[in-house]
């Protein structure tokens, strides 16, 4: 099943790939969502996966029963994805405001901060 | 949104949705949950309220800037990290005080675990809705 | 294979036929309700998920899931919902806009 | 006491969180310095503790290594969390008159404040993982406080500043995984001595090459430092000079802990890489300089040429090369955040940091010329100020193992270095006023004069004393070198337990 | 500063203008009283143990050699001084100028009296800066600018050559300490890095001292104040690539490169420098090509080894600094007095000035060569020190011949021609004698010349003697400095001088043009400067233009294409592919989920519906939140539909401000697909690679037992998240109040009429 989970992961990785060289940066921002996703399953597989079984320990027990789920890449990934979130929640505000101010949502147009040598005078 | 059904009904889910956040805060130690979740559920039931209702409404509710909750949040985890040092401990080393103890039952459980988790949940919280209040008003 | 077995393996299927068609709908579109309409079903479907894996798994914590979906699951719809609406009332301006020039 | 590791990292939290709440007035810019000077006297402890016993470390939580988070400072650690604490208190200062009201009520300080923490945090962590945290700790507040203004050339350059910074992050993400999928651990030490009993070594050195990358975009390395030039002459003074300072150095830091402790099982490999990618980012960094005309587009662009150097010290790999990037790391710092915290009063002076709009300087401004004089020309080595020491000491390493042609690209680079520096010196302070005017420092008024003028001074006196006694920085660098080449001392501190 | 205060004062600048002549004054004392001990055939070492652990010490070594430079430097030094207090009097910026001037030659002492290579380096480029400073004076001009910029750039290149050889030779010879290299030559010069050393310090001093092709940068140095010049051609700058040259002569010469190389390199300068020099109508420039021409002959005697010509290399250095300098003060003293300096307008000067007439004469003849001044003696041994060259000594001679032919011209053309000839020519200013401080130094200077010619012994014990021991090694190789040497070779080649310079001076305003068509016809370095420096310019102007065009998709490409060649290019080159992967234990539901997200995503990057492409990250954030169902990650699960969840209200806000994906249809990227599918590729084979490496699940099993009983959690991932690494997750709320007040920030910052 890992195997089938790196190959979900690697057409996460091509889409998001291919989404975040557009020249709309509202497609880097979904390219973002989706590459985070890849990023939170890479982590999440690493740690190999269980099915079934989450890492709680039943009242009374001093441990969990049985083999259960790796607890490590769960917080990792949870950690990851509220990061995740903050960067995106950022990188779509700041999106939303570059078009606004600068009235483009394309990349190449977007050229204030480094002119081209023949506009400088 | 000129919807009277979700407005009226807002009122009610919002208060809901922040209990049940407050719910998933505190038994989250044991079970699926905690600060994270919390946070995020308690945000929901705002943002709701913003979009039903508009964001002043919903700042009117909330009293308190989401932003300086945010930061008190990060202050309070912050400071129970910082506990730790009074009893010459490592940096969110858990400090536990377990009222009613009894050698079956732990009791009421009362630690800086806790108190850092509750850090989180305003932390999570005030960031939503700062941010989503924000956008908001900018439409 | 018990039947509780066959059971939650037609229940699975019919989630991800439901699932299948929601994103069938929701890469057809045409409409813009239609894909939001999609995206909502696609919600409620995973919350059936989180039961029946609860049910296969035996525990509880999967319940949790579901409910918390549950509760607010309906939020992406109604911020998605009132988006159409803006725009719909948006085009509408615009074809005013049009049709006075 | 515990503390001593932990007290650096916590301070500026709580200053940002003060400072935040007291925004509306003006106690909050005061927390600020407060805060940092405190940072300042709690890293010069912790100094002292390592200088005293090599390498301290501390369990976060109590939790043993490698179980919970270690904090962990050797040398290169200590002296990095110094130079922070300095440059932050510098930068402190001169923001109470570069900053104004409006950004301090949007949360200049916090932001400012928790930037330092993440640095500190990442230069004191033990933990892969940790480390990403303070990266992002890092990287978010550097996106606040870039577009802190909201000017367009702000948000412009912000772009591609966050974006190549995204993918840099999620790339650090994904090697963590990957490397924790190899090695089931997140604790550095605990990793360096993992990593060994890999099977398929090939892998180790893949995931290796994804770090370098990872880290190679915040180090701004060529061909991955783009953003830089493109963002970092866009926000306010202070924080173009924090940025300049501490964030890239940041990267560098990362690069040579991992290539130093974790990933050295392929130095023929992998170093061999570095030592291309350093000449390149310093040819390609000192040539897009002299294409400016801007000074904070110039001193960017020289950001990148400097990494070059460090990395090139890590990469020849010798206890001489790497003493020269440690000591290079903090001479750059010192320098450059001056460099651009003097940008910001030629401009407010002289009414721009466009070179063919500004001048004379050296007639009506002389203590500023003088201020400039000594940073400039350190970075661009010359004797005896602290550039060319640590110039002096990586060309001697490459030299030492007979890599002739990394050492004369170092060199010319230099020259080229001159070339910008002389520009600057020329256009700026030389040139008279193209439109007649004398800028002279008495334009100010005394109080801004005091905030702006005594962190230039002190930092500008800081590479002096480099420069005139570098021997103790020197022989520090050493044993720095000595450490990182050597990390025993390193695992079994952290994975021994307490110190 | 202060722009009023520019008034001419006569006495000078006072205390400012005082102290360093004073501080000059005293080094020279202070030298002056070491010259007997030194004529013994003693050195005097100084250490101080500077940077012990790169090996550096500050160590100073007073011998021969460096004090006879030393006395040049403070005593010319402080002559200079004087005069440049009344010159420049009054001048605002004269403070700069006197720390600069007196910095200067506190770093040219320091440079000639340094026993370390890199101590030796430091003071090298001490002057190289306060050079730059001083050369810079004029810095109103763009000609000022641009010829310190010259000088520093080429001395500068200079140095990071001769930087390069230093720490080579330290390394080669296991010591930074030159007396202690110097004293094993025959290991270094049969050391097999000797050539490359010999290469890099030669361009070093090649370019320091100006030589052929380096020898653009001096005549537009002129652009300093005339006392600068002064000083900076007679004993110092210029004279630090001769004084390192002969430093090493010791340790490095002797061999065909050492000898070629210095002694074609010399007599080429020397031949060149003076015909530009004849060419040149403004006094200066004149004497600063003259400069050249002594620069290229001190270079030519330190090519060879014999007694003859070293001792011809002390005399003429000695001569050289003393009428130079004379006669650049002079030229200083009609400037300022006339304001002007062109040859052809000056004339008449003697009546009006006759103390300067008499310093300029004096110091004329001693450079011209006549008798019984000093520079007689010094082209008497010069000649002698030429025909002592092992191997084709007539051609060089023919050479130094035509140089000192050019520079009797010259000398008649700089000294003669202002004060005697009659022009008719109004002269911008009515001449008249200069303030006794600027005097001193010429009179001073020129009368020293004269003094030495009558009594060389003086000069022979005090300096030239020593120096040669420095050079050579043994007292015993100097000859003998004699104004009467009898009817010999030398005698006959001085008088073939004189009669060939006559005829040169007095053809000098015929030959000028035909000199001028020659000297354009060759290689025109000083426009190759700008050229170099337009060429630089623009390329690095199209380098950058191509790494950093400020398109950011470029950006973001090579950025991904690195990330490629790391992760692919590693793979093969280090065999890290992973196995066929294990497919067995795949079922349908798996399958499913695989579909659902890949589906989703593809979905997102094709469609150009922004709703579309909305709902279809949604799908894939849902599928993935059902793979950590299925893994049995509750928290995660949550976290990640809520997280999802929130997404989505955040874009459908934004998205009601935001236009449309496309407004020019759909883009078609097939090379953006093939970087992105690669990229994929590489990442599920890394992944499958790893997966395929047993875990060691320690960490997990510690908190599997501890999580309980220790810190008190059922849930273990909650425990982990804010007990065992709740660092971490202090840093990560950290990361998200940022996030929430930099995006309110970036909302808020040009709106502050909407803050609440």
């Amino acid at each position: 099943m890992e195997a089938l989970i790196a190959i979900t992961i690697g057409v996460l990785v091509a889409t998001s790939v291919y989404l975040m060289l557009a020249r709309n940066v509202l497609r880097f921002i979904f390219g973002l969502v989706l590459i985070s996703n890849a990023a939170n399953l890479i982590i999440f597989a690493s740690g190999r996966l269980t099915v079934g079984a989450p890492p709680l320990i039943p009242v009374g027990a001093d441990g969990p029963v049985g083999d259960v789920a790796n607890a490590l890449p769960q917080a990792l990934v949870l950690t990851a994805i509220v990061i995740g979130f903050g960067l995106f929640a950022f990188a779509l505000v700041l999106m939303f405001r570059a078009y606004s101010t600068l009235g483009t949502l394309y990349s190449d147009d977007m050229r204030i901060a480094e002119p081209r040598t023949e506009d400088k005078t | 949104m000129n919807s009277i059904i979700l407005r009226v009904g807002t009122r009610y889910l919002c208060g809901l949705l922040v209990l049940f956040s407050l719910y998933m805060l505190i038994r989250g130690h044991n079970e699926p949950g905690g600060g994270f979740i919390g946070g995020l559920i308690g945000s929901t039931g705002f943002v709701l309220f913003a979009l039903a209702c508009g964001t002043a409404d919903a700042r009117n509710a909330l009293k308190i800037m989401p932003q300086n909750i945010a930061m008190g949040g990060l202050g309070i985890a912050l400071l129970a990290g910082i506990f730790a040092a009074f009893f010459g401990d490592a940096l969110f080393t858990g400090q536990w005080l377990f009222i009613n103890e009894t050698p079956d039952d732990k009791g009421i459980p009362i630690s800086t675990v806790l108190f850092f988790d509750i850090g989180v949940y305003l932390v999570v919280f005030g960031s939503i809705l700062s941010i989503v209040f924000a956008m908001e008003e900018e439409i | 294979m018990t039947l509780m077995d066959t059971v939650l393996t037609l229940g699975f299927a019919l989630v991800f036929i439901g699932v299948g068609l929601a994103l069938i709908r929701l890469a057809v579109g045409p409409t813009l309700p239609d894909r939001v309409v999609a995206l909502d079903q696609m919600t409620v479907s995973i919350v059936a998920f989180c039961g029946l894996a609860a049910i296969r798994s035996e525990d509880a914590a999967f319940l949790d899931v579901a409910l918390v979906l549950a509760l607010v699951g309906f939020l992406a719809t109604a911020a998605l919902a009132r988006f159409a609406e803006r725009v719909v009332v948006r085009r509408e301006a615009e074809e005013e806009q049009e049709d006075s020039q | 006491m515990t503390w001593t590791l932990a007290t650096p990292l916590v301070l500026p939290f709580l200053t940002a969180v003060l400072a935040f709440l007291a925004r509306y007035g003006t106690t909050g810019r005061w927390f600020s310095v407060a805060g940092n000077a405190v940072l300042l006297a709690a890293s010069i402890l912790l100094m002292a503790r390592v200088l005293d016993q090599g390498v301290i470390a501390t369990q976060m939580g109590g939790w043993a290594a490698p179980f919970g988070i270690t904090l962990v400072a050797d040398y290169l650690s200590a002296v990095m969390v110094i130079i922070t604490a300095i440059t932050a208190l510098a930068v402190s200062v001169y923001a109470l008159t570069d900053i104004d009201v409006r950004k301090e009520q949007l949360g200049y300080h916090a932001l400012f404040n928790i930037l330092i923490g993440g640095v500190v945090g990442a230069f004191l962590t033990g933990d892969l993982f940790n480390l990403y945290v303070w990266f992002e700790v890092m990287l978010i507040s550097s996106f606040g406080l870039l577009i802190l203004g909201g000017n367009k050339d702000q948000i412009d350059g912000g772009i591609k500043y966050v974006t190549l910074n995204l993918i840099s992050t999620i790339l650090f993400l994904s090697g963590i995984g990957l490397l924790y999928g190899m090695t089931g651990t997140l604790n550095m030490a605990d990793m360096a001595r993992a990593i060994d009993s890999v099977e398929n070594q090939g892998l180790v050195t893949v995931v290796a090459m994804m770090f370098m990358v990872a880290f190679g975009v915040k180090a701004a390395v060529f061909p991955l430092f783009f953003w830089l030039p493109a963002a970092y002459h866009t926000p306010a003074f202070s924080v173009s000079a924090v940025f300049a300072g501490l964030l890239t150095k940041v990267g560098v830091y990362a690069l040579i802990r991992m290539f130093t402790l974790v990933f050295d099982g392929d130095v023929g490999f992998t170093h061999q890489i570095l030592l291309w990618v350093a000449a390149l980012t310093m040819i390609t960094g000192v040539l897009g300089a002299a294409a400016q005309n801007d000074i904070r587009k110039i001193l960017s662009f020289h950001i990148v040429s400097q990494i070059g150097y460090m990395i090139m010290g890590l990469a020849l790999f010798t206890p001489l090369a790497l003493a020269g990037a440690v000591f290079y790391l903090v001479h750059h710092i010192v320098v450059k955040a001056n460099l651009f915290l003097i940008a910001g009063v030629a401009e407010r002076t002289a009414g721009s940091t466009d070179l063919n709009r500004i001048g004379g300087l050296y007639k009506s401004a002389p203590l500023l010329a003088v201020l400039f004089f000594i940073p400039a020309f350190s970075l661009a080595g010359f004797p005896p100020l602290s550039g060319f020491w640590a110039k002096y000491v990586l060309v001697a390493a490459a030299i030492e193992i007979q890599g002739w042609i990394i050492a004369a690209v170092a060199l010319l680079v230099g020259l080229l270095t001159i070339f910008s520096m002389t520009k600057i010196w020329a256009e700026a302070f030389w040139k008279p006023h193209p439109e007649g005017a004398d800028p002279a420092l008495s334009q100010l008024t005394p109080q801004a004069r005091r905030h702006l003028l005594i962190p230039i001074a002190a930092l500008a006196a800081m590479t002096l004393v480099i420069g005139f006694s570098p021997d103790p920085f020197v022989t520090f660098a050493k044993d720095a070198a000595a450490q990182l080449l050597d990390p025993t001392a390193y695992i079994t501190t952290v994975l021994g337990g307490e110190a | 500063m202060n722009d009023t205060a520019t008034a001419m004062h006569p006495t000078g600048n006072g205390l400012v203008g005082l102290i360093p002549v004073g501080i000059a004054l005293l080094l020279f004392g202070w030298f002056l009283s070491l010259a007997p001990a030194v004529a013994d055939g003693q050195s005097l070492r100084l250490v101080w143990d500077w940077v012990p652990s790169l090996g550096i010490a500050m160590s100073f070594l007073v011998d021969g050699l460096s004090l006879t430079f030393a006395l040049l430097i403070s005593g010319i030094g402080a002559l200079v001084l004087l005069y440049s207090n009344t010159y420049l009097a009054g001048h605002p910026q004269f403070a700069r100028f006197a720390l600069f001037l007196t910095s200067f030659m506190l770093a040219m002492l320091g440079l000639v009296l340094a026993d370390n290579l890199i101590g030796l380096f430091v003071f090298w480029e001490l002057t190289t800066i306060t050079s730059y400073l001083l050369i810079g004076f004029g810095h109103d001009t763009t000609k000022g600018r641009r010829s310190a910029l010259q000088a520093l750039f080429v001395t500068g290149a200079g140095a990071l050559a001769l930087l390069a050889g230093f720490i080579l030779l330290g390394f080669s010879m296991g010591s930074f300490e030159l007396s202690e290299i110097l004293a094993q030559a025959d290991v270094l010069k049969a050391h097999e890095m000797y050539l490359p050393i010999l290469i890099l310090i030669l361009a070093g001093t090649f370019t320091k001292s100006a030589q052929f092709p380096f020898h653009f940068w001096l005549p537009n140095a002129m652009a300093a104040p005339t006392p600068v010049s002064a000083f900076l051609h007679s004993a110092t700058m210029v004279k630090a690539g001769v004084y390192l040259m002969a430093r090493m002569h010791p340790g490095m010469s002797g061999t065909d490169v050492w000898f070629w190389t210095l002694t074609i390199a010399g007599a080429f300068t020397a031949v060149f420098a003076s015909i530009l020099a004849l060419r040149q109508t403004d006094l200066k420039q004149a004497l600063a090509y003259t400069t050249l021409m002594a620069l290229g002959t001190l270079t030519l005697f330190l090519g060879q080894t014999s007694g003859y010509a070293m001792t011809a290399f002390a005399t003429f250095l000695v001569v050289h600094s003393l009428y130079k300098a004379a006669l650049f003060l002079v030229v200083g003293c009609i400037d300022h007095s006339t304001g002007t300096r062109e040859a052809d307008v000056l004339g008449g000067l003697g009546r009006a000035m006759p103390v300067t007439a008499f310093a300029a004469g004096l110091a004329a003849l001693s450079m011209a060569g006549f008798p019984p001044f000093l520079g007689f003696i010094g082209k008497e041994l010069k000649y002698a020190g030429i025909l002592a060259i092992g191997s084709e000594p007539f051609l060089f001679a023919a050479a130094l011949l035509t140089a000192n032919a050019l520079m009797f011209a010259v000398a008649g053309i700089v000294a003669l021609r202002p004060f005697w000839q009659r022009t008719g020519v109004a002269l911008p200013r009515k001449p008249h004698e200069a303030p006794w401080p600027m005097l001193a130094g010429p009179v001073i200077l020129a009368v020293l010349g004269a003094l030495f010619g009558v009594y060389p012994d003086l000069l022979q014990v005090a300096l030239v003697d020593p120096t040669v021991k420095s050079l050579l090694g043994s007292i015993e190789d100097a000859k003998e400095l004699k104004l009467w040497a009898g009817v010999n070779m030398p005698l006959f080649m001085s008088i073939v001088t004189v009669a060939l310079g006559a005829v040169l001076y007095l053809g000098h305003k015929r030959l000028r043009p035909a000199l001028g068509r020659l000297v354009d016809a060759a290689p025109q370095f000083d426009n190759g400067w700008d050229k170099f420096l337009l060429a630089l310019k623009s390329f690095a102007a199209w380098q950058t233009q191509i790494i950093q065009p400020g398109i950011l998709r470029r950006y973001i490409f090579a950025t991904f294409a690195t990330v490629l060649v790391a992760l692919g290019g590693t793979m093969i080159a280090r065999q890290a592919m992973p196995t066929w992967p294990d497919l067995t234990d795949v079922t349908f539901q798996n399958i499913a989920l695989v579909v659902l997200i890949s589906a989703g995503a593809i979905l997102t990057a094709l469609t150009s519906s922004r709703i579309a492409a909305m709902a279809a990250l949604g799908v894939v954030g849902i599928g993935v939140a059902m793979i950590f169902i299925v893994f049995s990650a509750p928290d995660v699960a949550i976290t990640q539909l809520l997280v999802e969840t929130l997404i989505v209200v955040l874009v459908a806000v934004a998205l009601l401000r935001l236009p449309v994906l496309d407004e020019n249809g759909r883009d078609h990227r097939p090379l953006d697909a093939i970087l992105a599918g690669a990229i994929g590729l590489s990442v599920t084979l890394v992944l499958l690679a790893v997966l395929e490496t047993p875990l060691d699940l320690r960490l997990t099993e510690y908190f599997e037992v501890t999580s309980w009983p220790e810190a008190f959690g059922r849930n273990i991932v909650n425990v982990i998240l804010v007990d065992f690494r709740a660092l971490d997750t202090f840093g990560e709320i950290a990361v998200v109040v940022i996030a929430a007040l930099s995006a309110y920030a970036l909302l808020r910052t040009t709106h502050p009429r909407k803050d609440p």
